[in-house]
């Protein structure tokens, strides 16, 4: 069974995008998502998200240039308004077919 | 003075005490959200539940006169407090919208805390009340955010928002509630009447634990907020709750139901207007609206507020 | 037909319907998963102990022949249902057996359902019918687990799979209940009765909430399960309800016992049989047999098979 | 023996039972953290209040002596059971430092326990006894604190432990509960009254459920523990006990009142101390103090204790 | 104090697969885990968990070779039939020996 | 829009540390953290956390040199008393400017 290197985008995020950004990121060519539970702090004070329930972590694992167009689009459409961070980073996989 | 000292005295207004000094006091006393949320889940339901059962023994002339003024005060407040902010507390276009879609809405904890207050000096407001909280909730938050986007400065999508609002989950329990109670009428509902009947105050208690100290982690961003924004948090409920008390008597509501009323459409919302505000105003900031709305108007309701209000319904109302 | 509306009218399915409808409006209502757990532990563990109560005041002789129809009955259903799936539906040996097991035990919620329809219009089932879903949630299981395990077509760990089933939450919590209230008796389980008691048909409004929104969930997978496994859902449960109603009433059930059991008998697992189907039959695909217990049978009776059982037990029991 | 019979057949017990054996199967049942964590907050604050309700209708002079002593017993308790752990069982400095500041402090669910037995025997502790546990919480942890940082072998920090035992959940709760509940009086306290008092029992079922759970779960760390601390956790809560048994009836409780204290004296703590422990003392092992709190003593004074702190109270006490 | 690289693996899997797995990781010698309740969205359908609970992340911080074998019998072992994936990335940590 | 690479310093430890370790990684100069529920097994055996809830994984974004002082900072005060691990890893980011 063949090694290969993907990246895995993650994103954390108010609750109230969640679906809005899993569009983009299908919108993209993402083919799963591993979501998280997660409370936070950042450079933006208190918002919406008190009530509504936590933080969520968006993680997908995608080939280097979807990866790149995730990020691009993340920060284009969010990074101005809204309480949200992305980054990525490579891992390795086993059967990458699943990922592309 | 007896009425008001009662008032403090009351489990509810104590929890809602401890919450506060247990912040105060750096307490790592926590409860945990999902139990938050399902006392959410259950007091919304129940307000429903309870309104629609006693809605299927009303006749229809008693309800409509109240219920039509309610939809008006659900039109008028938003606008009203929006002009406060924008002419009198020149606050950005954004940001007045943003805090009159929460004073157009309504608290439901505010709405159960006034008739339990009733309630506790002897009156006792109609059982339809809760109706008129499920048609306060939505129009107020509506008008309030077509303002920016009529004037075409609003920068998120009104659409998501409206669909946000009309189905979110406070609106879905409220009018559900409502649905069920009115179809299973009292006979079907006696089953089902102690979980959500008498458990409610008990429940109450809990949930204004977690709101006192939702509402002291807020006391720290009074002073971001300024002056204004304070005497507006308390001024116009007044005004909206005069306005209230005054139609609502006109509208054939007794002393007691007029009183709750004016409770409400004092309210600020905190649950419905502020998932709708982010959604359709993502650029107004959320702690001027959940500032005002539950760090300023909802203990001053819990605590003065609705006092006042029923010496107000009584004055005016004769009784 | 009276039956059937005041069946509809009941809070219990209207809130059902209020979760699916709550689904189709696309609304972010969500109970949240903690919620839906405690829910599920206190009704089992509620079952359990008035059912073992009930026990402990009625004679060994009254429950030893409903007993063995229900554990016979559990051996029966889950082979007749393959026999349907495997022969008429033409369906692969592991996916037929995955859901026959579903079909052999039993779903809590239609059989708390079922005495409540049966209070409602005045009849009163044995207080020792929780006993029988005891009985009934496992024994089918097994069989169905063993069908693909004895032809050597099984991937799954069929050991792991029977601990599974014998030692699942909601064996434990059912047969747990049932000892306890059993040695506990009804003097002393009166200092717990009003959290058991009480409060349950409350605790299943909202419980039939969230599993209204699961069912919705499921409704898009009808479409790739076909026609063949609607029919089923429908059909085969209704035969075994007819030969659990028979087979009661001759075992001495009363005429609303056998209905209750008609019910229990027909309805498919969707707590116990999924996780223990995941683990010995890796290879089935839940997308079937979810959609079958959950999508199709579980409404269906919860709103008609529920009322046609009692006309069928009536009719045959001839009262 | 009848009595401890009885006992064991209460569906408090029974339920403690069921966890532990559901354990011992390996059963998947999982009690939900938050629903845990509500159980909690839920039994604190109703103690609380039942506490303060009684209290506000007691003479001072009547709850005086009592609440004296049970402060007392809270300072010399964790000294006695220093003693015991450094110079017989030659156990180092902090380890029996944090042993002893659990024991020093008390288990809300033990005296639940105890009040709920002697209601079954017929007999009725004071009302007021609630505000002792309150009282008996804090003084005995920060006794036992002081030891190792007095001796200047403590790593942690006291000043950080401290605030961690006076501002802790369960001190907020209780405390908290006494003071609502005293000021609220009786009549306010009528309208949370079922949530709080006629739920209770069947609440501490499904606790008690999870701390059969939780205690089966340390029963495999006994052997580790060493036969001493098993000794250890037997044989101290008893002479606990009976000096509880002897000073309460001097203070002037009732035989009940004296049994349900010794209960309390002679448990150890498993919420406030083990949060307190960590912080001040990092190096004392988790092992020992949970196991014998947990693991020994909370079962013991649960099946055997009680009817013996009774007994011994009736014999004492000359009734 | 020293640094070192390490391996983070990490598997995501219906929850019923929990014990299954961790004994499989300590098997190959995994000393230590970090486990995560996590909703997800994959290649499969609806599967049992919906009922169960949600998928369950476990990270486990090991040496080179023992990620590689514990990834290898991952995949041999439950990708066929099950919902899982499984990543592993480089990680430097103090005090190493904790890992070995 | 530029992208910069940033390390991700996480730490996972007891619930009843928390506060104290993003005091510490504040004073570090952490500008933000993402916080998750887990649950763990390490080479402790039982501790407190069993009764005050489950561990708690704290991951912030920040600089190669703040990421190095603060897994030393952490090594210093908290390896040897309490159940805590410390790793990082690169990622990359946009919008770098927020984490520095
Ligand atoms: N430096 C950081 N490291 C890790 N997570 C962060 C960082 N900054 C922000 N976050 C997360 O991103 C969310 C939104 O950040 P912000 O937009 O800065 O309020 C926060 O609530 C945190 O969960
Ligand atoms: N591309 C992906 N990125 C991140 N997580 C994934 C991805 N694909 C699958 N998952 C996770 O792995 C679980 C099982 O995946 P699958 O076997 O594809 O259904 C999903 O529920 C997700 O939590
Ligand atoms: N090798 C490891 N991989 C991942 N997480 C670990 C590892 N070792 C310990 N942990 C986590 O760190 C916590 C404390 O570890 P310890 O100090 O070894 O008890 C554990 O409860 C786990 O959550
Ligand atoms: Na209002
Ligand atoms: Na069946
Ligand atoms: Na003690």
């Amino acid at each position: 069974m063949s090694v290969s290197e993907f990246h895995m985008v993650t994103i954390v995020t108010e609750r109230i995008l969640k679906e809005d950004i899993l569009d983009l990121m299908r919108a993209q060519g993402a083919k799963g998502f591993t979501l998280t539970d997660t409370d936070g702090e950042g450079s933006r004070g208190v918002r919406a998200s008190d009530w509504e329930g936590k933080n969520v972590k968006i993680e997908s694992i995608v080939g280097a240039e979807k990866a790149e167009r995730i990020m691009k689009a993340m920060a284009e459409t969010y990074f101005e308004n809204y309480a949200v961070i992305a980054y990525s980073y490579p891992v390795r996989v086993f059967r990458g077919e699943k990922y592309t | 003075m007896d009425a008001l000292l009662s008032n403090f005295a009351s489990p509810v207004v104590l929890a809602f005490a401890l919450g506060i000094i247990a912040k105060l006091f750096r307490s790592d006393l926590e409860i945990p959200r999902p139990l938050y949320q399902c006392l959410s889940i259950y007091l919304l339901l129940a307000i429903g539940l309870k309104g629609g059962v006693a809605l299927s023994e009303t006749p229809f002339v008693e309800f409509a006169y109240p219920g039509m003024i309610t939809f008006l005060l659900g039109l008028i407040t938003p606008l009203s407090a929006f002009a406060v902010l924008r002419y009198m507390g020149k606050m950005d276009l954004v940001n007045a919208s943003a805090i009159a879609a929460h004073y157009g809405s309504v608290s439901a904890v505010t709405f159960i805390a006034a008739v339990s207050y009733m309630q506790a000096i002897g009156m006792s407001p109609e059982g339809f009340m809760p109706t008129l909280v499920a048609i306060l909730e939505v129009p107020g938050i509506i008008v309030a955010l077509l303002i920016p986007h009529l004037l075409g400065q609003a920068k998120g999508s009104l659409k998501k928002a409206l669909h946000e609002v009309m189905t979110g989950s406070s609106i879905i329990l409220l009018v559900g509630g409502v649905v069920i109670g009115y179809v299973a009428g009292p006979e079907k509902f006696a089953s089902v009447s102690p979980f959500f009947v008498s458990g409610f105050q008990g429940a109450l208690v809990l949930f204004l634990l977690e709101l006192g100290m939702a509402t002291a982690r807020r006391v720290s961003d009074l002073r971001k907020v300024g002056l204004f924004l304070v005497g507006f948090g308390i001024l116009v409920p007044i005004l909206h709750g005069i306005l209230a008390v005054w139609l609502g008597l006109m509208s054939g509501l007794s002393v007691s139901g007029a009183a709750v009323l004016a409770a409400m459409v004092s309210s600020g919302s905190y649950i419905a207007a502020p998932a709708a505000v982010r959604i359709a105003l993502p650029k107004a900031n959320p702690t001027y609206y959940l500032t005002a709305s539950l760090g300023i108007t909802f203990p001053f309701n819990l605590t003065l507020g609705i006092p006042l209000y029923a010496e107000l319904a009584k004055w005016i109302g004769g009784s």
